[in-house]
């Protein structure tokens, strides 16, 4: 099936710098595609050229195989965006929301029903009235929302689109919103800087890393197995150590990291000697000294000493020395129980199966 | 008239006194519901109407500014050239009359003792004809103002210049129907008139319509003869009596030239 | 001060006498300087606009010549219009001297660089993004360009109003390439002037009066419309 | 056309044989206009701001007067100045009429207005947010003044260019209030009247084509300044 | 001790609707006060209020105790404020950084210095001599977080200040600002929609709906112990339900939910008969239906079905029938070891002592 977005040696300069260089990126019907990225990797950029809002230097994009070169307007009139900003025209809400539509030249009765459904939607049908410079900066991004998803499009980009909204709200539309992207067969391209959202909403995730894809595939992979160091860091895969395999078997491998360590892995596709052993610190639980940290298939169990407790919100991080730094996320309820303290001896315990080796030339 | 529907079309170069006085207003309207043609007046300096005429961009001249007349008559720029009417010209000043130009009979003396005085003498400066006049006046009491510093160019028409001379209560010379005009709200008096050389002297010009194809020559004609017509002629003698009391021009059709001198 | 007075007092006879020549002038004024205005306004949007959004070389010199236009001298243009106009000029056979449509011209001309130039600073003091935001809502060029002047309503209208004044008020262009012909192309400011050079200041300063009122009421509907819309 | 080519040749030789008269007149022109500009700034940018920022009844009412006053006739402005200017007029022992303060006055009130209403559509252009956000840096009122007004850079010096242009090419204020006197109040414009009255076109072109140059130069330099920058 | 800035009988008005009524809200000297509450529900203009931007249309805004009315410049120099949205002023990266030290007459040399200072803490210093219109949109928030944070104030006001910062940096963010706010005893507001951020940064926290101040206290209190049914929702207490108190003994309520279901929580200060009873998902464990969920102190198990499993990013919720609706959020990691479905039997199981009750008049 061709797909219904495709982005081919797609280059953009901007004022002669070169701030993105995809070879080639494609989005299918019915997808969602999380774009990560640090600030300034040109994520915003990305979504602008396949948009057709910004001929790039070079490149072609296709909308269902056919190149668009040349009739830009018919294919933009398939798509919508919703921008980091909410670049509401001065007016009002619902004139807001109705623009797209009107510059389609849907009848004024289907436009005000359209603009209606999804003012609703996004919680603002009590602002419609309302002017636009007049609104609180949430609901100018829901109004924005409202404006892009009224235009029902074959193609959406969202950048940073929930970034304003308060948490109930996000929350509500996470749900709602993949089940109405599904329904419809959009081809969704999503810009967050929210891992969970990414994971959440996401078929496949793209990093973006000064302009270039990273890495594009699922989106618990990307996650979970990471190309490289940098984009494991980036996607918050805290611990990543130098190690070196020592043997594979059973299509495990065992790690030596450091001094005499030892970690089990799944054995990376491609032999590798060298590796980076990366571990979320979601999938590190922690029990204390001795005692059975968890029943059933936890390969690793690593003694270590709790160098520094650091609270964050409803969890907590723990960072623990095991012979390297090694960090795990536990939950409140689990900090309590333990009432771990920096020098307290613990033991950390990992599936093999949480552990990536990403082949590492040193 | 005849030829193409241009042909109806008369450009009337003029001077702007003739246009302020308002006796085109009453002139034209006569002229066009006798004869058919439509008149576009053009109110401008007589330099600027001479050289309208001149490029062929006016069909008929009327004007008053005898010396330039004469020039472009003998350049072969226009076929004929006929006297209208006269009116004349005074010189005003401050009633207080620093220079002493009342007690003097001849224009040329006045001027010499405006000189002398070095009292404030303010010029049109437009080479309209009364510019003309005046500086055909300077050069026969034989003075050079140009430079002088008690004299001062206005660059503007008639009446606003009568405004610079009495904010700088200086003399000047007019055409009495302006002044007359605005009698009211000047503080200045005529110290001078009378003298033959301050007439004013209209003549109609037909411009030569070998120029180019686009001057209409028989219109000229007919408007040169309507101006100098009894009708028109009786028009001009009454003009400015209900306002003035005296009527403002004279008219002069069929008159020598040398008459008037 | 008396003249003012008396000026007021007489404009007002002038027009609740319904004086039809008056009135005839004023309408002339005004369809003269609308059709400048407007023509200007054709012109100058999308020169403007085209001006505000591309760059290529020697941009800042046609706008420098843009904002010289802006103090084109009416007398001049005037004066470049007369020769051309001329019978004997290269548009002479067109028939435009001493017509209205040739002072619409020259309003025009004196008109178009302001609009320009407004529209320019206009645009260009948009946020850049809005275009992108106006493209993506699925506008095409003209729907782009037209809403991007309803953004930039605001300095847009003041334009216009300045380009409108401009013209309205103007004499210097209007009596060279109009005349003064009644009935024909006699405006509210050449009247003024005509009655000013005859030294009859009262009827001067009731036309003047006239002038500015009638610009006072085509301001106040502009205004409305820049206005506009509830800003906080 | 002739003249057109001949004015040119005409201006040219005039501005190399180095005419000290020309060269004076043409800064006595500059000067003149230049004055009255800052003069509009000066009068025409605070009440602009303050138009701009505050709400209060009869708002309108007064942006229209000020619309209007963009429309203000040369040729009134003059007449009602020389009213107040003459001897027995109420200003009149200020001694102003034909003197080349007359002029500056009276271009100081043709170009305020035109001042004052681009101030108001650029500051109200702006996102009202930005007010904020530069009080929140620490601006006093002054501060913030000038902050907006540096914001509002665009529409502003387009403002301060139409004003200047609209001034210097005015002719119907100038000769009304300073008449033109040699040596004294003579200005390039009224010279140009002046060369045109007498019919001597062709230094009637070279005046306008000096004039169009000096306007062209001093607008490069705003131009510069208005769209220093980059702006992507 | 008098605080930094105290508020008394604050009325904002907007276009004739009172957008916020604020009777008392004080700030102290090295204090976070954390802004919470739904979209439009004027912490913005709270903040703007605050700050001395907004002419409140009564009330009195007063510094160290002193009124400001009338030297509102003086104060207003020795505040910072970080908008929602960056409002960077036209021209440079430095000059915007610079410009508030400028206005108050710094010396080049120093402005400078404190320029470079925070654009480097931000992470953006190589960006200083960017024109603001080529910055993307994180680079913008940065650039205006150094801009605030370089005034060095007394008072700073953050709006959001980190809704558009990539993952990384929000966190490193986050646990360095914490770190400078209480070494230099800034006292500082700081909305956010995310919990995790308010949880991590503030003292104190005030909930912000439709213009009031709903509850104000120490941070885990508003989260753990929300003053009614609203707040409650909003801070994403999951699980609201309607009980009777049965009896109190030694501190603990015996509490009727439902039909013939009991559940144990910490006796409500004030005696009463009907409550809500409030529990958050992250405080619910799941066991297997008949083992033991966890050892120790865990007073509540209830048995219920599992209805609904929602993937939340790295964590999922999962919704049970209990007789009545329970939330719970587990990781994704137990998720998988239960490899719960709809329909499956569960124990839920909770502490007492995570059991809020909110009295409630029928
Ligand atoms: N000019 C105005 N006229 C009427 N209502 C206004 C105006 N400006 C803002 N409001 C309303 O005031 C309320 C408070 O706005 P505010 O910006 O303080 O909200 P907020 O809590 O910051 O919201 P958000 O989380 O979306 O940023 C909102 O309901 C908004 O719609
Ligand atoms: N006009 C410009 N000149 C030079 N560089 C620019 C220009 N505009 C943007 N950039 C740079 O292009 C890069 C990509 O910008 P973009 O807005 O796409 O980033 P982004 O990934 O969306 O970042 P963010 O997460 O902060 O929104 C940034 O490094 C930015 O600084
Ligand atoms: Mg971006
Ligand atoms: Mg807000």
């Amino acid at each position: 099936m061709t797909a219904r977005l495709t982005a081919t040696g797609l280059r953009v300069v901007r004022s002669g710098r070169t701030v993105l260089e995809v070879d080639r990126l494609e989005v299918h019907e019915g997808e969602v595609l999380g774009i990560i990225g640090p600030n300034g990797a040109g994520k915003s950029t990305l979504l602008q050229a396949l948009a057709l809002l910004e001929r790039p230097a070079s490149g072609e994009i296709a909308f269902e195989g056919a190149p668009v070169r040349g009739r830009e307007l018919a294919y933009r009139r398939r798509m919508a965006v919703v921008f980091q900003d909410p670049l509401l025209l001065d007016g009002g809400v619902e004139h807001n929301v109705t623009l797209g539509l009107r510059l389609r030249g849907v009848p004024a009765k289907e436009r005000r029903a359209r603009a209606r459904r999804w003012l609703e939607r996004f919680g603002v049908a009590g602002l419609a009235g309302r002017h636009v410079r007049a609104l609180s900066g949430g609901e100018a991004q829901r109004v924005s929302l409202a404006r892009a998803f009224a235009l029902e499009p074959e193609v959406l980009f969202l950048d940073e689109p929930f970034s304003s909204l308060d948490a109930p709200t996000r929350e509500a539309l996470l749900s709602d919103l993949d089940g109405v992207l599904r329904e419809t067969r959009t081809a969704t391209v999503f810009v967050t800087h929210d891992r969970d959202e990414a994971l959440r909403l996401s078929d496949r995730v793209a990093v973006l890393m000064a302009g270039r894809v990273r890495q594009v595939g699922p989106a618990w992979e990307v996650f979970a197995a990471p190309a490289d160091g940098e984009v494991a860091a980036f996607v918050g895969v805290e611990t990543v150590v130098p190690g070196r395999v020592a043997g594979v078997s059973d299509g495990l491998a065992r790690v030596a990291v450091g001094e005499g360590i030892t970690v089990w892995a799944p054995a990376p596709p491609v032999p590798a000697a060298e590796v980076l052993v990366c571990l979320r610190p979601e999938n590190v639980a922690i029990a204390p000294a001795g005692e059975p940290a968890e029943a059933g298939s936890v390969r690793n169990r690593l003694p270590g000493t709790v160098v520094r407790v650091v609270p964050a919100g409803f969890q907590a991080r723990v960072e623990l020395d095991c012979g390297f730094r090694l960090s795990a996320l536990i939950t409140g309820q689990s900090l309590r129980e333990l009432a771990l303290r920096p020098g307290d001896r613990v033991t950390a315990a990992f599936k093999a199966t949480a552990v990536h080796l990403i082949p590492h030339a040193r | 008239g005849g030829g193409g529907p241009d042909r109806d079309e008369l450009i009337l170069a003029t001077t702007t006194s003739t246009m302020d006085s308002g006796l085109l207003d009453v002139l034209i309207p006569a002229f066009e519901e006798e004869s058919g043609y439509r008149v576009t007046p053009v109110a401008v300096g007589s330099g600027q109407a001479l050289e309208l005429g001149r490029r062929g961009e006016a069909d008929v001249l009327l004007v008053h500014a005898p010396e330039a007349e004469e020039r472009f008559m003998a350049e072969g720029h226009g076929v004929d050239r006929r006297l209208v009417m006269h009116n004349d010209f005074v010189i005003v000043g401050p009633p207080e009359d620093p220079a002493g130009a009342r007690a003097a009979a001849a224009t040329r003396e006045v001027l010499s003792r405006i000189a002398a005085a070095g009292a404030r003498f303010i010029s049109r400066g437009d080479d309209s004809g009364t510019h003309q006049l005046e500086r055909a006046l300077w050069q026969a009491a034989g003075i050079d103002p140009e430079g002088e510093a008690w004299y001062v160019v206005s660059g503007q028409g008639m009446g606003a210049t009568l405004g610079v001379a009495n904010e700088r209560r200086g003399y000047t010379l007019t055409d009495r129907a302006t002044y007359l005009a605005l009698r009211d709200r000047l503080d200045l008096e005529i110290l001078h008139q009378g003298d033959p050389v301050l007439r004013n002297v209209y003549h109609v010009i037909q411009v030569d319509p070998s120029k180019n194809d686009r001057v209409n020559a028989e219109g000229a004609q007919a408007f040169a003869e309507f101006l100098v017509g009894e009708r028109a002629q009786e028009i001009i003698g009454e003009f400015g009596r209900d306002r003035f009391g005296e009527p403002l021009f004279t008219p002069d059709a069929g008159k020598d030239e040398a008459d008037l001198r | 001060m008396d003249l003012i007075w008396d000026g007021l007092r007489q404009s007002f006879w002038l027009l609740v006498r319904g004086d039809a020549r008056v009135y005839e002038i004023m309408l002339r004024s005004l369809l003269a300087s609308g059709a400048a205005t407007l023509l200007a306004l054709l012109i100058g949007v999308p020169a403007g606009t085209f001006l505000a959004l591309r760059r290529f070389p020697g941009r800042a010199l046609v706008l420098s010549a843009v904002h010289s236009g802006m103090g084109l001298p009416p007398v001049v243009v005037g004066l470049v219009l007369s020769v051309l106009f001329w019978r004997t000029g290269p548009l002479g056979d067109l028939g435009l001297l001493y017509t209205v449509r040739a002072i619409v011209i020259a309003q025009t001309v004196i008109a178009t660089p302001i609009v320009t130039g407004f529209t320019v600073a206009g645009i260009q003091a948009l946020d850049p993004r809005l275009r992108l935001q106006i493209l993506a809502l699925g506008a095409s060029r003209l729907q782009l360009l037209w809403l991007l002047l309803k953004e930039a309503r605001l300095p847009l209208m003041a334009a216009v109003i300045a380009a409108f004044g401009a013209v309205i008020s103007e004499v210097g262009a209007a009596i060279q390439v109009g005349s003064i012909i009644r009935g024909e192309t006699e405006l509210l400011t050449t009247a003024t002037v005509l009655a000013t050079q005859r030294g009859d200041f009262g009827l001067a300063f009731a036309l003047s009066v006239i002038l500015l009122a009638l610009v006072f009421c085509v301001n106040a509907v502009f205004t409305l419309i820049q206005q506009r819309g509830p800003r906080p």
